[in-house]
């Protein structure tokens, strides 16, 4: 995965790929573009791709950052793909609250949680 | 209500992103100076980056001859800021609920209703070309 | 701290009483009378204090429960005390923003967080 | 709507909290074995506690001379839960907001604006006595 950004740590355990956002800000539209075109490039590797987003170091998040989410569940639920969230701190999940997307997520405390629940 | 009583700051920029993202760093500067809690410096931050890029992006369209003015009043308890483009403004009633069952899973429509969610008061004004924006400092004294 | 009941864990770190609840329910009605008082010995021990409560293993929270949250954290503050809530799992971070109580209580993603966010 | 077609759970209890965890428990048994996600029951457990104890407490005022009846309907689609006391019933347009400013601190009055906001569907009926409530099963497939 040398092409991922580097706001982005890739790792693969099993048939999951764990990414974890490095940067603590995934606010800006471009960093947002970039970020959403490396995700694409994991989910279009394989059939039935499973994805682990690790949340731990992310202190901020903009409405197009959500955006970008959603945009990356679509499309592995097209390829019938798993997507889970982890490790997401409580400012950051209130956003999810609010807009209503941790019921559209499935979201874990941990990551091993989360590496727990995919089917 | 209180009202804020320092200088405001003020900023004209053109419809670039990084200027907004300086506009933002130099009012969170205040933000922090004023010691704001961490929730309300949070709600701030989310609500001026929204605010900006909808400036930018919607209300002037990166058009490099218009301008985005902002206005931010800060005191230790209170923070107001003013959001204004020159673009042709919008009907806050007319954008859809995007915590719907059927709009959940839209990319677009978040940033109107995240602003909305985290400050204390917020007023479209100029038919929706200005954006006014209060949120106390509810962490002072906790 | 040996009269407080079993559902507590309790261990003091410098001048910080954390509180570990080591039960994933705390919401019976009897359950959350013993905690509240657990909690009010500890708060009335001492002059400013300072609790941290560590929530990594609660998984269902009532109404009730978060009265009785309120409760301690008025009674806190009367004796200039202050309150942390640390390590909320998503589920109930979600009740917490429903209830718009994330604004009235201070929570942090981690123990150690918390435990430095006290002034 | 889905509606449930499974023959119903029926209980019918004392104003007692422990015997109302116990129909609390045999429902959540019938929600997992329906397979229910994490989400789901989780909103599930929660409004049918809440439920459960203002009947007891509110309706019934732990009058050991009225019952609470409980029904489940539960496929694994859906599950519909009414719940039903002897009081006097309440109306629910008089229950304060507890999230405003000035209630946010009051011990009470949470439950019912949990119930409504992690059901998908909630009636109060018969002057507030009986409560019915609908969840679907979303996590399914997901
Ligand atoms: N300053 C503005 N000028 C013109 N239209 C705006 C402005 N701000 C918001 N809008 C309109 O409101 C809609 C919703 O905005 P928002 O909730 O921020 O979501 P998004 O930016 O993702 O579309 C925008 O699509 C746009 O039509
Ligand atoms: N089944 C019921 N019968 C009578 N009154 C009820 C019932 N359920 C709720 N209420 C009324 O609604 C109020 C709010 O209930 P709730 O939100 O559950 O909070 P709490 O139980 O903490 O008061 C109660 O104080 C009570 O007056």
């Amino acid at each position: 995965m040398s092409e991922s950004p580097a706001r982005l740590n890739v790792t693969q355990q099993k048939d999951v790929s764990i990414v974890e956002f490095t940067e603590n800000k995934i606010l800006d539209e471009m960093n947002i573009t970039e970020i959403g075109q490396a995700l694409d490039v994991i989910v279009q590797s394989k059939d039935r791709p499973k994805l682990l987003l690790d949340f731990a170091n992310v202190d901020h998040l903009s409405s197009a950052a959500l955006g970008m989410l959603i945009n990356v569940n679509t499309k592995l639920k097209q390829q019938n793909g798993q997507l889970r969230l982890a490790s997401i701190r409580p400012q950051i999940m209130e956003v999810f609250v609010i807009t209503k997307l941790n019921r559209l997520f499935r979201i874990s405390a941990t990551r091993a949680e989360a590496f727990g629940s995919f089917e | 209500m209180d009202t804020a009583l320092d200088t405001p700051l003020r900023f004209v920029i053109h419809s670039d992103f990084a200027e907004g993202r300086q506009v933002q760093h130099a009012i969170l500067e205040e933000i922090t100076r004023h010691h704001f809690g961490p929730d309300a410096t949070f709600a701030i931050r989310l609500a001026l980056e929204e605010a900006l890029i909808n400036a930018i992006k919607h209300g002037n369209k990166f058009d490099p001859n218009k301008v985005v003015r902002v206005e931010a009043s800060i005191t230790p308890q209170i923070a107001e800021i003013i959001v204004e483009d020159e673009g042709t403004g919008f009907q806050r009633a007319c954008v859809p609920d995007p915590t719907t069952d059927e709009n959940v899973e839209r990319i677009h429509g978040r940033g109107v209703m995240l602003i909305e969610s985290y400050m204390d008061e917020v007023n479209w004004q100029s038919g929706g070309r200005r954006i006014r924006m209060v949120r106390r400092n509810d962490d002072a004294g906790r």
